[in-house]
């Protein structure tokens, strides 16, 4: 592919992808994928367990060095990742976790509201491996928020919480998004989740993108409407489930 | 003590830690005609030979005047069995006392107030206090600075400036003066004895009749061995210092005329007399108690040397 | 056929039908204590209190039964009273601590050097290639060479003095610094790296928060190697020069062939490696109780 | 004002508004190629062809230019030239080669004792806190006296032959083996002795396929100490009732000022020394594959 | 507590509890749980985050040594863990993991039926780490089932997969609990998953149990089915959800 760092574009994108290869050994595991992201946007990310929706965001965050593969990618520089695993430095206590790298008290202080948001007031100073799995990944959210990045990229941040957690989370998430308009790439597996959050969803599937859908519902937005309950159905067909009458978890 | 036996009795093992007599005994051919089985170890040494009787796995060791003496005071009695020494002791001896780059020392009286390469417990070391204790000197009137004697750690202490002072000894008196000679390195005579070799062995050994008939045995090819060597320089360099020992052609005739003519008197009464001395001013120097010479030598084995040189010959 | 695993406070029991049951109440005390243990544990289990002095324990009671009852010829290894003997004598000629205050000044200046420019050297190495392709290469040719072969090139540089003595002990502790700190830097999981670098710290701050403690455990080895090492140097850099010392006191007795002084070193030189080791394992304990392992 | 970062066939620059760009192909060489990189790298990127040989031979630069302008003095330190005269000489006499398979057998030798005792010294002191108790003391008396001092008891003990001999490397070798397996087998993450009780694993399998591979790297280190270890105490066995021998062959030329050849005998070991680390270190990259660390 | 040991409950009963109590610290997480689990019975846990889930899970399983606490536990010998984490070694390839401790070579067949039931055929001799979350995840389920055991702990075994997947492994796990009859305790944080594969529901708040619904509805449950929605909304409700027209994800 011929390189085009030269063609920048208008800087209200946030993300700007053209073309994205990336390869495993012999498998392929994106091929040719294109996205533009507007800044304050949010999208969701759907696919099926080892479609590669992780390589897609460890793309964008620069982090498959030494990974095979082609294409243009734009990012801002201020971007925060919430990975997958937690990925908590086990020897820095929860509140060190948080503050990695931000400098002085104010940097303590963001540190300890955040913590408090996501509700672990009190636990600064545990271990990580003193918390539950839902409560790490709270750990690991509050750290990307608490930079208030220009892109936000999230690995199924939610993955591990209970109904009433992740509600808050959402809140949460969608009260920051106000706050501060970073573009947001969440990858979820929960069809409802990603409806009732994002702006516009996106379904990865054989290293292409086969959906790019705009959500036009109102906020907040009721699970019992009729289009939101369409728009779920027809999310759970891209994805392969397809039974009538049976609705998926 | 009792009297030796006449014949080694069969079963008799040996082992000894006389790694150039050895080497002397296969060369000549002598070797042939030890009636024991000889287990040979390569120890040399002082303390190393005495680590090795206390650990009851060597029988007999060559070395100089000092290490009976020190072993004697710590618990480890050995006894000498055998002596020789070189034929003009003073014109040939083993050790010189290096000097400085540019250090005006000339005379051992010029020691005063200088700084000597120290090896306690070992032959250069008590030559240091031998030849302070000749020139009138105590050990407080210079600085002693402690090394070990080992390698080139001397010569380079005085090219190094250093020390002032160090017995060199072997290949390291020529090397030191032609590598540093142009710098101002010099060299003193000691004018002392420095020349006697024994073999020794620990008491038990010598209690034990079967292996003292050994040892007999052994006194007189070592001897022979001896003279052989003072009879076959070109041999004796070829096999020995160029063909086990690595060193060059040059270097081996060095050492050969080095060591000069080796002979093995048939009187102890001169070496014990100078031995005594010894044990005094160590044990003056050192805080021992002195002891008398007979003590640490088996006079059952003082003729065996010469009388199975006379007897070859 | 219930079998009872563990009587303490509680009972775990296996019945017929290959069932577990465990009942009753257990109170852990801060560190260490077995509760009724619940499957077969796979782990060392518990410490023993002062279970590390158990072996040494030992070997001094087989030393001191040995010598009463005649087994160990006293020619051959002094009997433990005639060593406390000397060492008495030692302390009251005031031989043993002087020697003592002079070997641990050397000692622990030595390792405090060698600490220093090894713990800097493996993070330059570790960090950066062109770092390591210049120190790796030195470090294991200096760790390849006998410090015995080494000792004369040393005075030639550093003369006779104690700053040869200083250098020799910090060159010997520099290589297991160097070489753990090196290898746990190196062995950090890439997975921290990667959080590292997506959160735009500093190198500093990378090497103060990640690089550094994630390498600790590493370092914290190489120094219980480090801290036995600057002793035991000390018996080949007090040949040199030395008027005082352990070393050289070990030295000199070797010479002379006093087995009781050498063995009164020798305890001398143990209690040292012993207790600094045991400093060493305290410390890791404490830096390093974020750790869930097999050892606890 | 964009940055280009890295003009490896593609493109990586920064813009003003503090965005990324990249662009371009990569085709990643199996391994350690530089792909174009995505942000401040933190690690120590890609491995250097050949990095680790540059440290020695900027060294050897070094002596052959110092010694060709004069610089060192060659009284001090031969030129190389000389050294690899007495090289030439030492093997068409046939010595070199005869000295080191000799000491080659016996380092070899006291290196697989050493190896097999020390591992599984570590694999019960590791798991049993009794074994702990009665193996880690001594192993750590052992190690906190000088072989220096410690030869004339293995003296008493095992004579002057071969077998003292053997013994004396096998021990040397034993202490980082032991110390440095026990340690990464303590410091094995609990998760995973949960997941073996959890799977009623036997205690063969646990420690075959938890225990072992997972101490791996904390073994593979120790043998990096131990191979440089069974070279360099050949210097200390030799001295003692050797004929032949690299050590020995560096004793005998000590005591007569041979400095040509006691410099080829420490090439020698610099040389036995860097391939013997760098085998280990090709083994650990071989079995050690599934690691994802700092390092790559 | 006074230890009952002699008092052995029917061998009906694979899991019995009596006043577990377990403390971290000052902060105790179980405060006196009573349980009973039927043989071959499917029981599902929820709770908050940080609710003690884990730790129940963790002391049926007997790993909590040296955690504080009191109470009786009965449980089969023959017992498997889905840890939360997957908890796979990274030392060895997928299928030595799959087969840890399985001997000969019906243990390897067994292992990689198991492998392909989860949809990772194909990826035996991967290491863990080159797999995705889910991937991981799907390989810690193959290995618990491979051992057929009497009880199966599952602690948020399908939290990283998307929905058609976890539909799929839902079928497995219906499929093995119908050929060997384990009990099984299914720690998760989706409700309807849990109404469409327990026969019971439990949810843990404060150190005890708050909930032990029976679920009779007949299977396959339909999501759209009334009584299943009010199970939902009872469950949520219990969970601290009451958002009366916003469904919880
Ligand atoms: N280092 C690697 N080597 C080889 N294959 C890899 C590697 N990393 C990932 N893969 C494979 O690439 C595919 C995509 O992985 P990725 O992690 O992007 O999936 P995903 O969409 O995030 O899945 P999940 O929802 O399960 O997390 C998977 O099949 C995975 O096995
Ligand atoms: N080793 C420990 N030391 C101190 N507190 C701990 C420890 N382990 C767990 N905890 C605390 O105990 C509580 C219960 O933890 P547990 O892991 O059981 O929660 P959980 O219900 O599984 O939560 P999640 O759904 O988030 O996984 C949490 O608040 C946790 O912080
Ligand atoms: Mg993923
Ligand atoms: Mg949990």
């Amino acid at each position: 592919m011929a390189p085009h760092p030269g063609k920048l574009k208008p800087a209200t994108k946030a993300v700007h992808v053209r073309n994205l290869a990336r390869r495993f050994a012999t498998k392929t595991i994106l091929d040719g994928v294109d996205l533009d992201i507007e800044e304050g946007e949010f999208v969701a990310l759907l696919g099926r367990s080892g479609s590669g929706k992780s390589t897609f965001l460890r793309a964008l965050a620069g982090l498959d060095h030494g990974v095979e593969g082609t294409g243009t990618l734009e990012t801002p520089e201020s971007l925060s990742v919430v990975f997958q695993d937690a990925r908590l430095l086990p020897w820095r206590t929860v509140i060190q976790n948080v503050t990695l790298g931000l400098r002085g008290s104010s940097g303590q202080e963001a540190g300890r509201k955040a913590l408090a948001e996501v509700g672990l007031a009190g636990r600064e100073t545990a271990w990580p491996n003193q918390l539950s799995g839902g409560e790490q990944q709270r750990v690991a959210l509050a750290r990307s928020l608490v930079r208030e990045p220009a892109l936000l990229l999230a690995d199924e941040p939610f993955g591990a919480l209970d109904a009433l957690t992740r509600l808050k989370m959402h809140d949460l998430l969608r009260e920051l998004c106000a706050r501060h308009r970073p573009a947001v790439l969440l990858v979820t597996h929960d069809v409802d989740e990603a409806i009732s959050l994002a702006d516009r969803i996106l379904v990865l599937d054989e290293g292409r993108l086969i959906e790019d859908l705009k959500i036009d519902l109102p906020t907040p937005r009721d699970h019992g409407d009729p289009s939101f309950a369409q728009t779920r159905i027809h999310l759970l067909s891209r994805l392969g489930v397809e039974l009538p009458g049976r609705k998926a978890a | 003590d009792a009297p030796l036996l006449s014949k080694v009795p069969p079963g008799t093992v040996l082992t000894i830690g006389d790694p150039v007599t050895q080497k002397a005994l296969e060369v000549s051919g002598l070797g042939k005609e030890l009636s024991f089985e000889v287990k040979w170890a390569n120890i040399s040494g002082g303390p190393q030979t005495s680590e090795a009787f206390r650990a009851h796995a060597l029988d007999v060791g060559s070395v100089a005047e000092i290490p009976s003496i020190f072993a004697n005071w710590n618990n480890l009695p050995v006894r000498n069995i055998a002596y020789r020494e070189r034929r003009d002791p003073i014109a040939n001896p083993i050790y010189r006392f290096g000097i400085a780059p540019g250090a005006a020392i000339k005379t051992l009286a010029d020691f005063r107030g200088k700084r000597i390469a120290f090896s306690p417990g070992q032959a250069q070391g008590t030559l240091v206090l031998r030849a302070l204790h000749a020139a009138g000197l105590k050990s407080g009137d210079v600085t002693l600075v402690e090394l070990p004697s080992t390698s080139d750690v001397y010569p380079k202490a005085l090219a190094s400036k250093q020390v002032d002072i160090a017995p060199l000894g072997g290949v390291y008196i020529r090397r030191y003066i032609t590598q540093y000679g142009p710098d101002g390195a010099t060299l003193v005579e000691h004018g002392l004895r420095d020349d006697p070799s024994h073999l020794y062995a620990p008491q038990w050994v010598l209690d034990d009749p079967a292996k003292a008939a050994a040892l007999a045995e052994y006194v007189g090819l070592w001897a022979r061995a001896t003279e052989w060597v003072n009879r076959n320089p070109d041999l004796w360099i070829k096999e020995y210092y160029v063909g086990q020992q690595g060193l060059s052609q040059e270097d081996g005739e060095y050492l050969v005329k080095l060591n000069g003519e080796q002979v093995v008197p048939s009187d102890w009464s001169e070496v014990k007399k100078r031995h005594q001395e010894t044990i005094d001013l160590l044990a003056d120097e050192l805080g021992y108690k002195s002891f008398n010479v007979e003590q640490i030598f088996d006079n059952r084995f003082e003729k065996l040397g010469a009388a199975a040189l006379a007897k070859s010959q | 056929m219930a079998t009872t695993w563990d009587a303490d406070e509680a009972k775990l029991s296996r019945s017929s039908g290959g069932r577990i049951v465990r009942a009753g109440s257990r109170l852990v005390k801060p560190a260490g204590s077995a509760g009724p243990r619940a499957r077969r544990r796979l782990g060392p289990g518990p410490a023993i209190p002062f279970g590390l002095q158990i072996g040494p324990a030992l070997l001094v009671l087989t030393w001191v039964v040995g010598s009463a009852l005649g087994w160990i010829d006293p020619r051959i290894l002094s009997a433990p009273w005639t060593v406390a003997e000397a060492f008495v004598r030692l302390i009251e000629q005031g031989r043993l601590q002087d020697n003592f205050v002079t070997s641990a000044t050397r000692a622990l200046l030595g390792l405090s050097i060698g600490l220093l420019i090894g713990t800097i050297l493996a993070v330059i190495a570790g960090l950066s290639r062109i770092g390591e392709a210049l120190i790796d290469g030195p470090v294991q040719i200096k760790r390849a060479i006998p410090t015995l072969a080494l000792i004369p090139l040393l005075i030639l540089w550093f003369g006779i003095g104690e700053s040869m003595k200083v250098t020799t002990i910090a060159l010997a502790v520099i290589v297991p610094i160097y070489i753990h700190t090196h290898n746990a830097l190196r062995s950090i999981d890439s997975r921290y790296v990667e959080l590292a670098e997506t959160l735009r710290m500093s190198q500093k701050d990378f090497v103060l928060q990640v690089v550094l403690p994630g390498a600790l455990p590493g370092f914290l080895l190489g120094l219980r190697f480090a801290v036995t090492l600057c002793w035991v140097s000390l018996v080949v850099v007090e040949q040199i020069n030395a008027t005082s010392g352990l070393g050289y006191m070990i030295d000199l007795a070797r010479n002379y062939g006093q087995t009781d002084v050498i063995l009164v070193g020798l305890v001398v030189y143990v209690l040292l490696g012993l207790v600094s080791d045991g400093l060493v394992r305290l410390l890791e304990r404490r830096v390093l109780s974020w750790r869930r392992t097999l050892a606890n």
